[in-house]
């Protein structure tokens, strides 16, 4: 009985550390992210556009993948944080990362207010009244010129060199490396996030709210928690857009960027954190290069490439290798359960 | 005469995963059929496998002389087979009236005839579907798919949840049915001495296999033969 | 080494795309017209999308300079797109030609700007003088909520009212508002002698037809304004509703010289018949001032001696004669006044008078 | 006053005529079809070609517009949409995008970016003053044409059977399917009449809020809000949340010009805030 | 004894209808009280309003001598009321050892901790898998609960319930769709709580209901018919014609 018992809880321990251990593509990604710095000069730029979109879309994935809530209006606190680091750097400390710090309190605070108004409702009910405020948002920004510089953008903005050492370079490179970092500490804290107790409750109450209500988990609070947390994530990823172009215009708080991150999200994949981060590779990457091939058309190609990831189904396209000779497929399912700690050899 | 129902081989699950390994049994026009066996034998499986929205991975169903086996769900509806879910999935939008109305075929059941075997739904006939209590909808849905008129019902565990006044009147109803009109009926039931005596033949499921296939009376008239295919003591020895 | 590389940035897709494509197809225009060979340099045009979004133009303009090795950018569609690059064309020492955005400040915010387009001041102030002259008393300023609808608001306001007109009403329209029935009704409230109008090239159109069924024109209300609402792209298609409108621009695609009959000719050629606009036209005199600066250097791609080179430069376009302010970097032109008229089938602005050689009243000023 | 009323009104009844398609796809089939102004678009270029280039009658062109987009809805819902019912939301919303984009990049291809034009009939032009009422004709022609719709629709809707299928078809398609509902035969003739009314819409909506290659999206927002503040449950609700949004917007426009950009957006939110489930959605309802 | 659950005059319409008319009623702690009813009666809708699923039209709910009507579910749930839904309600792409845990994490007031890894919580984790294990649901404790037959899954709703260790535990027929030889195992499980939990059960399997409960009230259309101990109810004559009928046990 108690050698069944132990088995049980063997197991369930072993189910449960599944759950969160490092996983071998997440290595992968970021020590790729890492060699890029050496080996993809020339793609600094695009490359740090990619982890602010990155990081846009892991702040959605917080609250959408996690606690179901949907949102076209996430760039109302990914343009909040914009324009507090822009306002920031202008008038107070041009030392970017305390201008993190000032933008993620600013769209904190904002998320934390907004959070109020999308506790009730479906989903449409929820992505247009995101879709509202961020619009009303966008409208404020336009018309209050005197801080904002209007339609025209917020210029003259000076962002110093990192914690005095580090200046922005031509070549995007110290603004990359610096994204970087910025999208890899929080991911690692979201990861924590979301395997947590915490997370738990979160995924609870977008499965069943009425179940989740009645093994005590208090849903407005988590909402409230971690709609803050993801405003203020949205909030680090717009300043960062500040500061790696000095520049702010109204359009960090326009709806194509809230449509934009949710396709990216979507793209990559909803409620494992990689899911903004893979997106947002495959999304700007093929943007790019298709706007560069085709500066008139590319739309079309993009369009024809979402449907096809649809039709196709996001699960398939993730099962890539099962297409693949038996022996390729064994090697890969070897590494991919990988994890440190174990030889690869004895993990089955 | 040929058989109303003939299962051949049936094998059947979700995407990929196999349910029933292999299921034969038939059913005469005018009979009836209990289907017993415990939590996850696959009895829902293959009520539904029957109704044609599981996953069919080889087999054959073939109801009234025609092969069903490929034919979409609503045909199969269409052909006449009314159907009880497990967990009833009455439509919560429409009313009480609406889902009888919105499914239903010409023949001898009418909203009226429902009506008056559960007065209860006439009471709450303009209520949405999502705002009848358990028993109600259980009765609908019941209700639901005699408006099919069908030849032949597939009954989920249609007794559950229903008061037993209800309970015994809606035995006594089905066996009217069955007995009076020629309706034939597969029901599934957790209980087995409740439904036993209404049915002529009997299929145990265990893990997607047929165990017994035979008359009911045995059944009922020997604890033994009970006993080795339906009671406690087979359930100890799986688990353990 | 023998290559000049031009990188031409542009909104082609968005809701400014036409922009972009006027501005795309005036540069090549001019390229088809003149070679591609200048002091012995090839030059090659590099065109990218920024989908009309800030961060965008940046980014591709950084990529430009960085990898493409760009000798000198142009293009900007819009205002913040222009603004946005200003750092990095200060930092990289390229010169940046703005062919389209409008806004006055732009020249002031790099030394490396120069432009060839227009500014909203330089042809609101005309419209301002053109209603005085013509006995307009009262007038309803009638713009679209951005930047350069204020700006062109702000500048015909403060000529006007320094002719002694008076503006009764100030209305403002949101940048994206699909119904002008409100508006129009406060313009016909108001009872103006006439309305001054701005609001970006494709919505004019959709105006002027609510303008005439509302019943403003009966109503003795005269409209007036700058050429966008009158944007030859689309002018044909306006109808009847159009006639009459009279509105200042530096450029029409009617308008009667030599070298623009040539251009317009060669444009529609080459563009499926459409009809050249003023981006067109600054798309076109960009590239020519990115030719004759390239010239006097004798090829020296350097950017600090190609933005000499291009400070004073005087030519005639098929627009009139233009040049480039040595001081502010940005145009000095003609603008006309323009009335729409049937002319052979198709409605064309056709220009009855000039202001000769407007410099940006704004810069003017300081 | 009364001008700005029946301004509002006839405002209103253009969103609403563009929406309607949307509430019938999105509200009853709980489809995220975010492509609704790409078919909204292709009623509006066939209504342009039609008319400029062959010149076939505006009246002709509204049954024609109508059903020819009907027709192409049917098409793609047969080829494309049909596999989406049972996606996620987000797999709809992405797949519509998609969709929005094609259209899009299409549209420039065959038609260029340029705004497109329609001259209305002489009769349809122009208003008349009734007692110093301004009564724009097109507007008034809108109007009568979309009452007349909303109470087809609801007919068609509420009293017929077809109208509890396709509800018990988007409730619960397996058990609608088992239970003998042709689930793909509802579902195809309702998207089709969806899109049909989609291209209706942009045939009417044309003349007064033009055509562009970005009309899919510019005016998505709009569709979105007049089918949400309504809730999703009828075509009554949608119908007077239009009325309701085309008075407020108008009257806030002519009023307070100074917000009128705001005015549509907040009472979006207030509305919503207040009945997260749409103005005139029955309590409970999806 | 004391009382640990008690309702004052409690009504709930819906529209025009009105589902529980006027209910007080009070359940002894540590009692194993039945609701029985016909369909429709209200019993489930009484649920609703003890745990807050629903709000009263009027009246009062009182625990412990405690007025809990204005307090939302999970408030509750902290104050110890437990329940189990006639229809499934459960998370369908947990696993049910992530089910029972989250519950067994929130009862303990780790719901907010957002740094440790779930595996960590060595206690709960065991408290989830002796839970599991009497179930009888070890066996597909890592499955995805959507996919568990729907026998298991009934099991799981009750072993939710438990695992927030409440002191007044509402069954709304936690035998349905259960096999027939579990039923009674369930019913043994529910019997071995603490004496001190109150358990309100409804069920329409007289069997079970006798063999269990020591009290048992009747609702019929909303209202409290009678109330009394196990021979009471099984012979009065109303509650014969109106829910048990003619050949009840
Ligand atoms: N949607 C599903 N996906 C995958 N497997 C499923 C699904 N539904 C049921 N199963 C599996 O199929 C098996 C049989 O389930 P089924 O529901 O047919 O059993 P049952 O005999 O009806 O049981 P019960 O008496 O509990 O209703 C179970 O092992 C279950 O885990
Ligand atoms: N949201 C609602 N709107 C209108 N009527 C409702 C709503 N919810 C429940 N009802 C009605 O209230 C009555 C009581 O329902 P309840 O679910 O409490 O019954 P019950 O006693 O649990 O029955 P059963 O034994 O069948 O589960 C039913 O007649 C039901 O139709
Ligand atoms: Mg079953
Ligand atoms: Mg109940």
């Amino acid at each position: 009985m108690s050698d069944a018992r132990n088995e049980a809880r063997k197991r369930a321990i072993e189910q449960l550390r599944r759950g969160n251990a490092w996983r071998l593509y997440e290595i992968v990604l970021w020590i790729a992210a890492v060699v890029a710095i050496f080996v993809l000069p020339s793609k600094m730029l695009l490359l740090t556009e990619i982890a602010i979109t990155a990081l846009f879309a892991l702040s959605l994935d917080l609250v959408l993948g996690y606690a179901g809530i949907v949102s076209l209006g996430h760039a109302a606190f990914f343009g909040l944080g914009a324009y507090a680091a822009g306002l920031f750097a202008k008038y107070a400390i041009a030392e970017p990362v305390t201008g993190l710090f000032a933008a993620a309190a600013v769209s904190g605070l904002a998320g934390f207010g907004a959070s109020f108004l999308v506790l009730r409702g479906s989903d449409l009910t929820r992505l247009m009244t995101t879709l509202g405020i961020a619009l009303m948002l966008a409208e404020l920004a336009n018309q209050m010129a005197w801080v904002t510089g209007g339609a025209d953008g917020l210029s003259g903005v000076t962002i110093g060199p990192i914690l005095g050492l580090f200046e922005f370079d031509l070549w995007g490179r110290t603004g990359y490396v610096y994204s970087l970092a910025a999208l890899f500490v929080l991911t690692f804290v979201a990861r924590h996030l979301v395997n947590s107790s915490f997370g738990l409750s979160l995924r609870a109450i977008k499965a069943n709210p009425m179940r989740a209500a009645m093994v005590a988990i208090p849903a407005r609070n988590r909402i409230i928690v971690i709609y803050t947390i993801a405003a203020a994530y949205a909030g680090i990823a717009g300043a960062l857009l500040t500061h790696t172009t000095s520049f702010v215009s109204p359009d960090v708080l326009a709806f194509h960027r809230s449509a934009d991150v949710l396709l990216v999200l979507v793209i990559g994949g909803v409620g494992y954190l990689y899911g903004g981060i893979i997106g947002a590779v495959i999304f700007t990457v093929l943007r790019d290069w298709l706007s560069v091939s085709t500066p008139q058309y590319w739309m079309f190609w993009i369009g024809l490439i979402l449907i096809a990831i649809v039709l196709v189904g996001r699960e398939r396209i993730a099962r890539w290798h099962t297409f693949l000779p038996a022996s390729l497929q064994a090697g890969i399912k070897r590494l991919a359960t990988w994890r440190p700690g174990v030889k690869l050899k004895e993990s089955r | 005469m040929t058989a109303l129902l003939r299962i051949d081989r049936l094998v059947s699950g979700y995407g990929e995963a196999r349910v029933l390994g292999g299921v034969s049994f038939e059913l005469d026009e005018g009979r009836s059929l209990s289907l017993l066996g415990r939590n996850g034998a696959g009895k829902t499986t293959l009520v539904d496998t029957i109704v044609g929205v599981t996953t069919h991975h080889s087999g054959t169903i073939s109801f009234a002389g025609v092969d069903l086996t490929r034919t979409r769900p609503e045909r199969r509806a269409a052909a006449g087979i009314g159907w009880v879910p497990q967990e009833r999935n009455i439509f919560r939008s429409l009313t009480v009236e609406e889902n009888l109305t919105a499914i239903a075929r010409p023949g001898p059941w009418s909203v009226e005839r429902v009506y008056s075997m559960f007065p209860r739904l006439k009471e709450r006939r303009f209520n949405r579907g999502n705002q009848l209590s358990g028993g109600e909808q259980q009765m609908l849905a019941l209700g639901r798919a005699l408006m099919l008129n069908p030849r032949l019902l597939l009954l989920d565990e249609p007794l559950e949840g229903l008061a037993p006044i209800i309970v015994d009147e809606l035995l006594a109803a089905l066996r009217k049915i069955i007995d009076g009109e020629g309706m034939s009926a597969i029901i599934i039931e957790q209980k087995a001495r409740k439904i036993l005596p209404l049915t002529d033949r009997t299929v145990v499921l265990e893990r997607g296999l047929v165990s017994y296939a035979g008359e009911s009376a045995p059944l009922l008239a020997d604890s033994e033969i009970f006993d080795r295919y339906l009671a406690l003591g087979d359930h100890k020895a799986a688990t353990a | 080494e023998d290559t000049f590389k031009v990188g031409l940035i542009l909104p082609m897709t968005g809701p400014f795309a036409s922009t972009g494509r006027q501005v795309e197809a005036g540069a090549k225009a001019y390229i088809a017209a003149h070679g591609d060979t200048v002091a012995g340099k090839k030059i090659e045009l590099v065109v990218r999308d920024d989908a009309g979004t800030a961060d965008q133009t940046r980014r591709i303009a950084q990529e430009l300079i960085v990898n493409d090795k760009v000798n000198t950018l142009a293009g900007f569609g819009l205002t913040p797109l222009a603004l946005s690059v200003a750092p990095v064309i200060t930092q990289a020492k390229v010169p940046a030609v703005v062919m389209a955005a409008a806004t006055s400040s732009i020249t002031q915010a790099s030394e490396y700007f120069i432009r060839t387009s227009g500014t909203l001041p330089q042809y609101s102030v005309p419209v301002a003088r053109w209603a005085h002259e013509n006995n307009i008393k009262k007038v309803v300023t009638l713009v679209t909520d951005y930047g350069p609808g204020i700006d062109a608001e702000t500048w015909f306001t403060k000529e006007f009212k320094a002719k002694g007109g008076e503006v009764v009403e100030a209305v403002r329209i949101p940048l994206q508002n699909p119904d002008f029935a409100p508006f129009l009704q406060r313009v016909r409230d108001a009872k103006p002698d006439a309305v001054f109008v701005f609001l970006p090239s494709g919505v004019g159109s959709l105006f002027m037809k609510q303008f005439v069924d509302r019943g403003l024109a009966e109503a003795g209300i005269k409209l007036i304004g700058t050429g966008d609402i009158t944007d030859d792209d689309i002018l044909n298609g306006m109808g009847k509703p159009a006639l009459g409108t009279i509105t200042a621009h530096f450029y029409a695609a009617a308008h009667d010289s030599p070298e623009n009959a040539e251009f317009v000719k060669a444009f529609k050629a080459a563009n499926n018949n459409m009809r050249p606009n003023f981006m067109a036209m600054g798309g076109y005199d960009g590239m020519h001032a990115i030719y004759a600066a390239l010239e006097a250097t004798k090829g020296d791609a350097d950017g600090a001696a190609l933005i000499k080179a291009m400070k004073g430069l005087a030519w005639t376009s098929p627009r009139g004669p233009i040049s480039i302010d040595p001081q502010t970097r940005d145009i000095i032109q003609n603008i006309y006044m323009r009335e729409v008229k049937d002319v052979n089938g198709e409605l064309q602005n056709v220009e009855f008078a000039t202001y000769k050689d407007v410099k940006d009243p704004v810069k003017a000023g300081q | 006053m009364l001008t700005i009323l029946f301004d509002g009104i006839a405002y209103g009844m253009l969103l609403f005529i563009l929406a309607c398609g949307l509430t019938i796809t999105l509200g009853l089939m709980n489809f995220i079809n975010l492509a609704h102004g790409a078919f909204a678009m292709a009623g509006g270029y066939i209504t342009v070609v039609l008319m400029n280039s062959y010149g076939v009658s505006f009246y002709w062109c509204l049954p024609i517009a109508f059903l020819a987009v009907a027709l192409a809805g049917l098409v793609l819902e047969r080829l494309l949409y049909r596999h989406l019912y049972s996606k996620p939301h987000l797999d709809q919303v992405l797949f519509s995008v998609g969709l929005v984009f094609m259209s899009i990049a299409g549209a420039y291809y065959f038609m260029g970016g340029q705004q497109q034009m329609i001259q209305l009939p002489q009769e349809l032009s122009g208003r008349w003053d009734f007692y110093g009422v301004g009564i724009g004709r097109y507007r008034l022609f809108i109007i009568v044409v979309c009452i007349l719709l909303t109470i087809t629709l609801q007919f068609l809707l509420t009293k017929t059977r077809f109208g509890s299928q396709l509800r018990a078809a988007v409730d619960d398609g397996r058990v609608a399917r088992g239970l003998g509902i042709n689930v793909s035969a509802v579902f195809a003739l309702t998207f089709a009449v969806g899109s049909g009314l989609a291209g209706l819409g942009g045939a009417m909506g044309t003349e007064i809020l033009g055509l562009d290659p970005n009309f899919p999206l510019k005016f998505m927002i709009y569709f979105l809000i007049v089918v949400t503040v309504g809730g999703t449950s009828s075509i009554t609700g949608p119908f007077l949340a239009a009325l309701l949004l085309g008075v407020a917007d108008v009257a806030g426009k002519y009023y307070v010009p100074q917000i009128g950009a705001f005015v549509i957006y907040g009472v979006m939110v207030a509305v919503l805030l207040l009945r997260p489930h749409g103005l005139f959605s029955r309590e409970g309802g999806r | 004894m004391t009382v640990a659950l008690e309702t004052r005059n409690l009504v709930k319409r819906f529209g025009g209808f009105t589902a529980t008319n006027d209910v007080s009623l009070t359940v002894e702690s540590g009692a194993r009280h039945a609701l029985i009813g016909p369909n429709g009666a209200g019993k489930t809708t009484l649920i609703n309003l003890l745990t807050g699923v629903l709000k009263p039209t009027s009246g009062q709910v009182i625990v412990d001598g405690e007025d809990i009507t204005s307090l939302s579910s999970h408030r509750r749930v902290r104050r110890g009321i437990a329940r189990t839904f006639q229809i499934n309600q459960l998370f369908s792409g947990f696993t049910p050892l992530e089910s029972v845990l989250l519950a067994i994490n929130e009862r303990d007031g780790f719901g907010r901790s957002a740094w440790r890894p779930l595996a960590a919580h060595l206690d709960a984790t065991d408290e989830a898998v002796d839970l599991l294990e009497r179930f009888g649901l070890s066996g597909v404790m890592g499955e995805k609960t959507g996919r568990i037959a729907y026998g298991k899954q009934r099991l799981l709703e009750i072993a939710l319930a438990f695992a927030s260790r409440p002191r007044v535990l509402l069954l709304d027929e936690p035998a349905a769709g259960v096999a027939e030889e579990e039923r009674s195992e369930v019913l043994a499980i529910v019997r071995s709580l603490p004496a001190e939990v109150t358990v309100v059960l409804i069920e329409h399997d007289m069997d079970l209901v006798f063999s269990f409960a020591d009290r048992i009230s009747v609702l019929v259309a909303g209202v409290v018919m009678v109330e009394g101990t196990v021979g009471e109810i099984a012979a009065d004559p109303r509650v014969k014609a109106v829910y048990l009928g003619e050949d009840a046990t």
